[in-house]
């Protein structure tokens, strides 16, 4: 990093330069949610809090790590892409779609023991926020899915492998992951 | 395994660590714990700002990226977490 | 050589002519769009939702003018519509995909003036053609027109998803790639337009800052990035000044 | 190619269809009791209540748009037969005949709608007269005032016809000329809700009799020059054959 300018030349963006617009866009829409949910907690701390106590951490963190470790089990399928191995990047993106399908899982369960306890979307407005943040995000790993299933598409023929491709629907599925980092420090644990 | 494995593995292990530590955070008081907390709110969201970095850096490989693109992945992100971290400590002295 | 000498010219030898008349009338027709909608009959950013029946009277009376000369405008215009849909379509039969995706395109597209534009334009211009009327009919119109002209989500989220599917398949690459993911964030607004269907006040309202504020930003940036991308592919189209090559055949 | 059938022979079926069609429009503009005289914006809602309920009225204003419910979107096949003639022109690219298409579903869309409307009204004429006022106002709104289309159908055409470059155009240049004149003739009755009376009002000058009267000549001298151009179209195709 000390001499970066002397290495500028060397370096290069990773993926398609177009992915990376796209991640600055999404990052800034999701910025004004975050910007937004903040300020409405500041007007509303009480209720916020008071209907904080309803969620499970156990579930937030549980989610957090699902996501973490798809995140590893991707940035290790694009390492495996490169060093031609593809077989095994496969079987990689494979297992993250499995993390990714846990991930969901997870949230309907998650979901439906609130609307058991009668925490609707219009309940209040801490469980407008959580519902939106969670199923906006929930979307993401949906549209994520399709850009794995890309990357696997393009890993299984010889005449595809494109790794900038394979790069690039790596990229959005860390975007979701650190999308959810945020989600998870703003909604379930921060006071 | 290679060099890169390993230093994945590690990114992956301090992240999972460090989500622990807010997961403790977020529980360690128990159920009346539920109170105005800005000690908190603060690290819990410093430890979700590190692990954002740490995702773009290491597994999204903006660490070899051009300059331009982490000065502006570095600017946005520190200003979301100045606006949050302001935003929740002036309603705190309102 | 002065601007109407210019334009004569253009039309008589441009090749291009077709494509340019219908990339200005997009450009005027936003404009336009933008002058009635936020300013004429102040539509946007959109008044209150959580309004009782004399507040909404008087947010008719005090826009009167702006309403009906508003709307007669668009009323008169609505048809230049369809010369975007037409250029966007045609943009599409340039990519190297199926033709069908320009047909689903101009099918859609044509439908989603109706409940996107017209429909609200008809509501409030009847709201506003007769002040006497009894408050609450008026609060039923008002309610009506705003429901519908912002919570319109499925024509623009399929229309859209079709779009970026499109210029993502393209080899030809007419659009960058990038407009297509710009195309993911457009269809995601219309999502998260939904709440406005069940909120009356807050961010998710139809005047909230997540359902109106941060999706008409978004739109906003969606649609210059379209219309420069427009111009742009109209600009690097080479047709030559050649005969047509059909009536070649014909000859 | 099969003698007997050639494709331009379905679009001449599609055109004779025209004449049965304009024969129910002029039957339900003289069916409905609210076009002779045209209604006036400034009744009142017990006045309009009272229009509809009038026994008289009634069921004149049900089966003239019951009518219309099934004939109006029946101008489409006609509009399609300019399409067809649009894309035979000398153009580089489709995108006027695919302006005009898309002109040609919004435009019998809204006349849909003022029926829906109109029908709406008549349904149960008991209910507050304030709300059958609110029906009638949306008709007469939808059907007079959404002019948009039609103008930019006719400045399309006339576009086409303009940049129709070849030494036989498919349609005469004063049709272009015809078209624009129409399209201006319609124009004004986009205001139709600025006035409750005088020439704008929806039963006024411009907005009913000028607007309505150029429909009805757009419709008569279109059918003449689309008519001859199909024709001439056929014979071509014969001797092409």
């Amino acid at each position: 990093m000390s001499n970066g300018t002397a290495l500028n030349a060397a370096r290069r963006v990773p993926g398609q330069i177009d992915i990376w617009y796209f991640v600055l866009i999404e990052a800034i829409i999701f910025s004004s949610y975050f910007i937004t949910y903040m300020l409405y907690r500041v007007w509303e701390s009480p209720l916020f809090l008071q209907s904080q106590v309803h969620l499970s951490q156990n579930f937030g963190a549980l989610n957090t790590v699902i996501l973490l470790v798809s995140s590893w089990l991707v940035a290790q399928a694009v390492q495996a892409a490169r060093e031609q191995k593809f077989d095994a990047a496969q079987k990689l993106v494979m297992m993250t779609m499995a993390c990714g399908v846990l991930f969901i899982i997870s949230k309907i369960f998650e979901w439906s023991s609130k609307i058991h306890q009668g925490f609707e979307f219009s309940t209040n407005r801490f469980f407008s926020f959580y519902y939106f943040l969670t199923g906006i995000h929930v979307l993401h790993v949906l549209i994520g899915f399709i850009f794995l299933g890309v990357v696997i598409y393009q890993l299984r023929s010889p005449q595809r492998r494109s790794i900038t491709v394979i790069e690039s629907g790596a990229i959005f599925w860390h975007m979701v992951d650190f999308l959810w980092v945020i989600i998870f420090a703003l909604l379930y644990v921060m006071r | 395994m290679s060099a890169i494995d390993k230093r994945l593995a590690l990114v992956c292990l301090l992240l999972t660590g460090v989500t622990l530590l807010s997961w403790w955070l977020g529980n360690s008081h128990g159920s009346h714990a539920f109170a105005l907390n800005a000690g908190i709110t603060c690290s819990v969201i410093l430890i979700a700002a590190l692990k954002v970095r740490v995702i773009v850096w290491e597994f999204m490989e903006l660490n070899r990226a051009p300059l331009r693109m982490q000065r502006i992945a570095d600017a946005l992100l520190a200003s979301l977490i100045a606006l949050l971290l302001t935003l929740y400590f002036s309603g705190r002295a309102a | 050589m002065s601007l109407w000498h210019r334009v004569a010219w253009h039309c008589k030898n441009n090749p291009k002519i077709e494509l340019w008349i219908m990339w200005w009338a997009m450009f005027c027709f936003y404009q336009l769009f933008g002058i009635v909608f936020a300013l004429m009959t102040r539509v946007m950013p959109p008044p209150k939702p959580w309004w009782d029946h004399a507040r909404i009277v008087q947010w008719f009376n005090d826009n009167h003018y702006g309403l009906l000369w508003g709307f007669g405008i668009i009323f008169l215009v609505a048809g230049i519509t369809a010369s975007m849909n037409a250029l966007i379509a045609y943009s599409m039969t340039r990519m190297s995909v199926s033709r069908v995706f320009s047909y689903i395109y101009l099918a859609i597209y044509s439908l989603s003036t109706l409940p996107g534009m017209l429909l609200t334009a008809i509501l409030l211009t009847v709201g506003a053609l007769r002040p006497d009327r009894d408050p609450a009919i008026i609060s039923w119109i008002y309610d009506a027109a705003f429901t519908g002209f912002v919570g319109t989500m499925g024509v623009f989220f399929i229309g859209t998803s079709v779009w970026m599917l499109a210029v993502l398949l393209d080899k030809n690459r007419v659009f960058p790639l990038w407009f297509g993911y710009l195309n993911i964030c457009n269809l995601l607004t219309e999502i998260v337009v939904a709440p406005m269907w069940i909120f009356k006040e807050g961010p998710f309202a139809w005047n909230g800052v997540i359902a109106f504020w941060v999706d008409t930003l978004v739109f906003v940036v969606y649609t210059i990035a379209f219309i420069t991308l427009l111009r742009r592919m109209i600009v690097r189209e080479d047709f030559g000044d050649g005969p047509l090559p059909e009536l070649e055949q014909r000859a | 190619m099969d003698k007997t059938t050639r494709k331009v022979d379905g679009e001449i079926i599609l055109f004779w269809a025209l004449p049965f069609l304009a024969l129910t429009w002029i039957v339900i503009f003289f069916l409905f009791p609210g076009f002779s005289p045209p209604m006036s914006p400034t009744m009142s809602a017990d006045q309009v209540a009272a229009f509809y309920r009038d026994p008289e009225n009634l069921p004149r204003i049900r089966y003239s748009m019951i009518l219309f419910n099934w004939f109006g979107v029946g101008i489409i096949t006609f509009l399609s037969l300019i399409v067809m003639q649009m894309k035979r022109m000398a153009h580089r690219t489709p995108i006027l005949a695919y302006c005009y298409l898309g002109c040609s579903t919004g435009g019998p869309a809204l006349f849909f709608l003022a029926d829906l409307f109109w029908l709406m009204a008549a349904f149960r004429p008991e209910r507050d007269p304030q709300l059958t006022q609110l029906f009638n106002d949306l008709a007469w709104i939808s059907f007079t005032g959404q002019v948009g289309f039609i103008v930019a159908q006719c400045i399309f055409l006339a576009l086409a016809i303009f940049l129709d470059r070849q030494d036989s155009p498919v349609f005469p240049r004063w049709v272009a000329h015809f078209n624009l004149l129409i399209a201006a003739a319609i124009a004004p009755a986009a205001f139709v809700a600025i006035a409750l009376t005088g020439p704008l009002a929806w039963d006024g000058l411009l907005s009913f009799w000028l607007r309505n009267g150029a429909m009805a000549l757009w419709l008569v001298v279109m059918t003449v020059v689309v008519g001859k151009t199909i024709y001439r179209q056929r014979t071509q195709e014969e001797t092409a054959a």
